[in-house]
């Protein structure tokens, strides 16, 4: 019988506090709470199975090369919680910081990763651009010639970011939390959010009503839906985003790779398989279907950047929901009107290396009952107050 | 799997043709206050389900048309201009 | 050596498949190349690696089918010819006559498919194209051997062992998946695939009218689909296999009475 | 008036059950019946078929009929179809079954249904259910057009009663020919003497948890002590460690018995698709995750290795 990872509990009819989401915010979040707080008597809900939704469905690439100063601090606290996770956790989460690259095929890309490279050194942030010969240095396959469409004209480096494995992230979370007393009930779907005199009173769920004074929205694809239920509107649109695994190649890539203009990048596992990423589907839509769409234009992007692969045969390819708002940044917020419920979602295409500092900002906000410094600018309303965290010159892939 | 849209104009043709726009809402008033014009510029119901949304025909007549749509599927949807929503109402 | 796969598109069996008033729920269901398709795409791309020739692939059915058989196309298959054909109601029969007006004019040496297609499970459609073309058949193979431009041997799977059979072609074969293991596409593959020929026909391009097509054309029809009432698990026994197995056995003969 | 014409299969010159089956079914049905009976020194075999209610057999009795032939085969059917009268033509779902209804069905210039699991017939008005989508749904189907109706039958989806011999009234079919493109040359037959698959009340299975040939043949005396057919899962065909008649699943055999025992498999979906018709399931497996103990009656979480030898012990104590 292999070792039960967590725990299945009896539900109980009151917590301090619920956590809707078994990703890796969801657990993280939890997990921070009780270690930091010690705040124990958590329910975590899931509606289908832990790291069911994009933390299972993800590229696991981790940086903080961001545009903004509140996104560069942000992730950068994220990346360094990254860093000590394994040993914290004791869990090997197989993170290679090996290093990542943005590459510019325009004049006006290279500008946006100049400015980015500035804004990360002034920050602390290590970050560089280099020209296409010091790119082949380090990525011998690459075409830097000029017969592509898109001929490359440099690159912004990255050396702390890289790669991990998503599953073992949510696993180590979900152990950590319950091993401090968390509840993780699977299966669990919400149906509604009790509301009394402007405060939180429970949840009612498939399997009955739980009481309890304080709730954090973790649902990323789905967070318009359950903060309908206490009446709130988000600025988010869920997009569908789709990925690709291929079979086993030879150890050949040893940094992560993204292309904005040719919308893809591309990391490889310690297995050799190549992980792939493409942006998001271009209308908006709640199913995690794969296209054959994707896949044809994700073989011609890939062959222009890396000719070798043309022999690379796909193994594997999958969507997964990205709940995009219009500065490309997250919201964690209290809200104004309702005490006691939290909101953590707009994670889009950014989501997984957000998640320990989004846990551990969330965790200190739910057991203060004030929004952390770190992430004042990550609140829900601030669009209507005209404050956005521009980021979307930062985002992977132009989506 | 992709599929295909209904232009008013054009007929069937591959969704790759159209640009999805914006879910349809009722534009505010021009001397609305700056609350209801920020709501309108970002907030979305964005819904599980079926909802109305602007479609525009970018490879094709460039038409800007309806589309009732349901999000969880793509099967079954309604395609009109926007002089008919104001009919159905 | 011209082979022509037909292969059908079909729901992904291996996901949920719902019904709804007697109907299957196309909504959320991922439709993939029918498995045993799959097996005869990859053994006509042996065949044709060794004895030369293009594999032509080809689906009857929706918009959607193109996207089955430019997979197929991706794996390496050459070309592929699409029947635009919405008519849902059309049953093994009249896919066959439809398969048989497409081969009329056509030069070919083989037609290698499944041994049924994955929704239907009917085992149909091969052996009635290959009495309305006048062809000899071999179903079920799980080998083939001694390749020729003009004939080969194949190993059928039977009730009593396997048959070695000796064709003459052209045939209709089809094929068992331990035939083979299909290969995935390439990158190179998927990409060039949106290049290769793709013939697009209506049914009235094959000359065929209302009467020989749907439910019209057909010779039998689905009233409805029902999901079987679906077996529930039954009791675990975990523990000393020494504890378990009598327990097991003594409920096996106390309550479903089995006899030995 | 309807009229059934039973095609009749044979192994080692005997009637295989599910032929009797079919004509069981005829009876119970109160429906005049007729069988052909193809094959190489199988003319003793018509008495049988009488005593099960058939009415005049239709025999081909050659030595060039020993192996299974598509063409010769649908030529005579399709002869017997014409003597008789017949206004439908019942079948086995066997590999044979499965060749040769289609291309009957063409030859005859109708459709047909098949693997069909239960018949409802109001003369020649047939509704049949069959599975499909590799058994996670059934359909209701039946004929559309007039004429003959071509229907093949899964064995074990009706008893087969009990009969005596009776004489015959038999009528010889002329031999043909065949196809001159097609030589059907020798059958690889690898074992005999064993209960068949689609014709057993119990099935013993083994799956890749059985780790090679040597541990297929650990379980496999369990069978012959059980008086069980032997069965296999495709991973195990197709690595060689059994050879390919023993598969049970979709690609394989399809089976129904009253009891399938699994040892180390772990239900893929062909499989449990080749296998869920049973009555009772009961599952070996030292995976507790494996699907196979989602459909299963019994379930034993356990090593195969040490879970055989108690079965062999508790098998021996009930015979005694």
């Amino acid at each position: 019988m292999t070792e039960r990872m967590w725990n299945n509990h009896e539900m109980r009819s009151s917590y301090d506090v619920v956590i809707i989401g078994g990703g890796a915010h969801g657990l993280a979040t939890a997990y921070y709470l009780a270690k930091n707080h010690g705040i124990t008597n958590i329910a975590v809900i899931e509606q289908k199975f832990i790291g069911y939704g994009g933390s299972g469905r993800n590229t696991a690439i981790l940086r903080s090369n961001y545009r903004t100063e509140e996104g560069i601090l942000f992730y950068d606290q994220s990346l360094k919680l990254y860093e000590d996770l394994a040993q914290e956790l004791d869990y090997n989460l197989m993170f290679s910081q090996q290093g990542h690259f943005t590459l510019g095929h325009s004049t006006a890309s290279m500008q946006a990763l100049t400015t980015r490279a500035a804004y990360n050194r002034a920050l602390g942030v290590n970050s560089t651009i280099l020209d296409p010969p010091e790119i082949k240095k380090m990525l011998p396959e690459i075409d830097i010639s000029n017969h592509p469409r898109y001929p490359i004209m440099g690159a912004l480096y990255h050396p702390p970011g890289g790669i991990i494995r998503h599953d073992a992230v949510v696993w180590s979370y979900a152990r950590g939390a319950d091993q401090r007393g968390v509840h993780i009930h699977q299966l669990t779907e919400v149906q509604d959010i009790l509301v009394e005199n402007g405060e939180v009173r429970g949840v009612k769920t498939n399997r009955g009503t739980i009481h309890c004074k304080q709730v954090v929205s973790c649902v990323a694809g789905w967070s318009s839906e359950i903060c309908k239920m206490v009446g709130i509107k988000l600025p988010l649109v869920t997009h569908p985003l789709q990925a690709l695994v291929t079979t086993d190649y030879k150890p050949w890539l040893h940094h992560v790779v993204v292309s904005s203009t040719l919308h893809i990048y591309l990391s490889q596992t310690d297995r050799g398989e190549l992980v792939c990423g493409n942006g998001i589907d271009h209308y908006p839509h709640y199913g995690m279907r794969s296209t054959l769409g994707f896949l044809e234009s994700y073989a011609a992007h890939l062959l222009e950047l890396f000719p070798i692969l043309h022999n690379v045969t796909v193994q594997r390819q999958w969507a997964g929901l990205c709940d995009m708002t219009p500065d490309y940044s997250p919201i964690i917020s209290m809200v104004d009107d309702v005490d006691g419920f939290y909101i953590n979602c707009g994670w889009g295409t950014w989501g997984f290396k957000g998640s320990p500092a989004s846990g551990w900002n969330t965790a200190q906000m739910v057991a203060e009952r004030k929004t952390p410094d770190m992430i004042a600018a990550f609140r829900h309303d601030r669009y209507v107050k005209n404050r956005l965290v521009g980021e979307k010159a930062a985002a992977s892939v132009g989506n | 799997m992709s599929f295909q849209l209904n232009c008013p104009n054009c007929g069937k043709r591959a969704v790759s043709e159209f640009s999805f726009k914006c879910e349809y809402m009722e534009r505010p008033e021009a001397d609305a206050d700056f609350k209801e014009w920020g709501d309108y510029i970002f907030l979305r119901e964005n819904k599980k389900g079926t909802q109305t949304e602007w479609w525009f025909h970018r490879s094709g007549c460039q038409s800007w048309f309806l589309v009732e749509r349901d999000t969880t599927n793509n099967t079954d949807h309604k395609s009109f201009w926007y002089k008919d929503l104001k009919q159905k109402k | 050596m011209e082979i022509i796969v037909p292969i059908r598109q079909v729901p992904d069996v291996a996901l949920n498949i719902r019904v709804n008033e007697g109907k299957v729920v196309e909504d959320g269901v991922s439709f993939v190349i029918s498995s045993w398709d799959e097996t005869a795409i990859e053994g006509a791309l042996q065949m044709t690696e060794e004895l030369g020739g293009e594999v032509t692939l080809l689906g009857i059915g929706p918009e959607r089918v193109s996207e089955a058989l430019r997979k197929g196309l991706a794996m390496g298959a050459h070309k592929a010819i699409h029947v635009l054909y919405e008519e849902g109601q059309t049953d093994s029969f009249g896919y066959a006559k439809i398969m048989a007006k497409v081969m009329e004019g056509r030069n070919y040496d083989l037609i290698l498919t499944g041994k049924q297609a994955q929704d239907t499970d009917a085992g149909l459609t091969a052996s009635m194209l290959a009495e309305f073309l006048d062809l000899p058949q071999v179903t079920n193979i799980i080998r083939f051997s001694d390749l020729a431009v003009d004939g080969m041997t194949l190993y059928r799977k039977g009730d009593h062992g396997t048959e070695v059979i000796g064709i003459k072609l052209p045939a209709v074969v089809t094929v068992n998946d331990s035939l083979n293991e299909p290969r995935l596409a390439s990158m190179r593959g998927i990409m060039m695939a949106k290049k290769k020929p793709m013939e697009t026909l209506s049914p009235s391009d094959l000359g065929m009218g209302a009467e020989e097509l749907g439910l019209q054309g057909s010779m039998t029809e689905v009233l409805k689909f029902e999901k079987p009432e679906s077996r529930k698990e039954g009791e675990r026994f975990e523990g000393d296999e020494t504890e378990t197995v009598p327990m097991a056995i003594q409920k096996l003969v106390s309550e479903a009475k089995l006899a030995v | 008036m309807p009229k059934v014409l039973v095609v009749a299969e044979t192994k080692n010159g005997e009637l295989k059950k599910p032929t009797l089956e079919l004509l069981s079914l005829a009876k119970s049905m109160n429906l005049q019946a007729e069988s052909v009976l193809i094959g190489k020194e199988v003319s003793s075999q018509a008495d049988l078929l009488a005593g099960y209610g058939s009415g005049k057999v239709y025999v081909a009795d050659d030595a060039g009929l020993e192996i299974y032939n598509t063409s010769k085969y649908t030529t005579l059917v399709a002869d017997a179809v014409g003597q008789s009268g017949a206004t439908q033509v019942w079948l086995t779902s066997s590999e044979t079954g499965r060749d040769l209804t289609p291309r009957v069905a063409a030859r005859m210039g109708v459709g047909a249904l098949s693997d069909v699991t239960e018949l409802e017939i109001d003369g020649d008005n047939i509704t049949a259910t069959r599975p499909c989508m590799a058994t996670k749904l059934v359909q209701q189907c039946r004929f559309t057009k007039d004429g003959l109706r071509v229907i093949s039958i899964r064995a074990g989806a009706y008893e087969a009663e009990e009969a005596s011999p009776q004489t015959a009234d038999t009528v010889s079919l002329s031999i043909p020919e065949g196809d001159a493109r097609v030589e059907v040359r020798d059958i690889q037959v690898e074992e005999s003497n064993e209960i068949e698959l689609n014709e057993a009340s119990i099935v013993v299975s083994v799956g890749r948890g059985t780790g090679g040939t040597e541990g297929c043949d650990f379980v496999k005396p369990l069978a012959g002590e059980m008086g069980a057919a032997f069965g296999a899962s495709r991973a195990v065909c197709d690595a060689g460690w059994m050879p390919h008649k023993h598969q049970v699943g979709q690609t394989g055999t399809v089976v129904s018995p009253d009891f399938y025992f699994a040892f180390g498999i772990s239900g893929a979906i062909q499989h449990l698709a080749g296998m869920s018709g049973s009555k009772v399931i009961v599952a070996i497996n030292k995976d507790a995750e494996a699907p196979i103990f989602k459909v299963a009656d019994y379930g034993i979480v356990g090593d195969l290795f040490k879970a055989v030898p108690v079965f062999q012990e508790e098998v021996a104590k009930i015979k005694n």
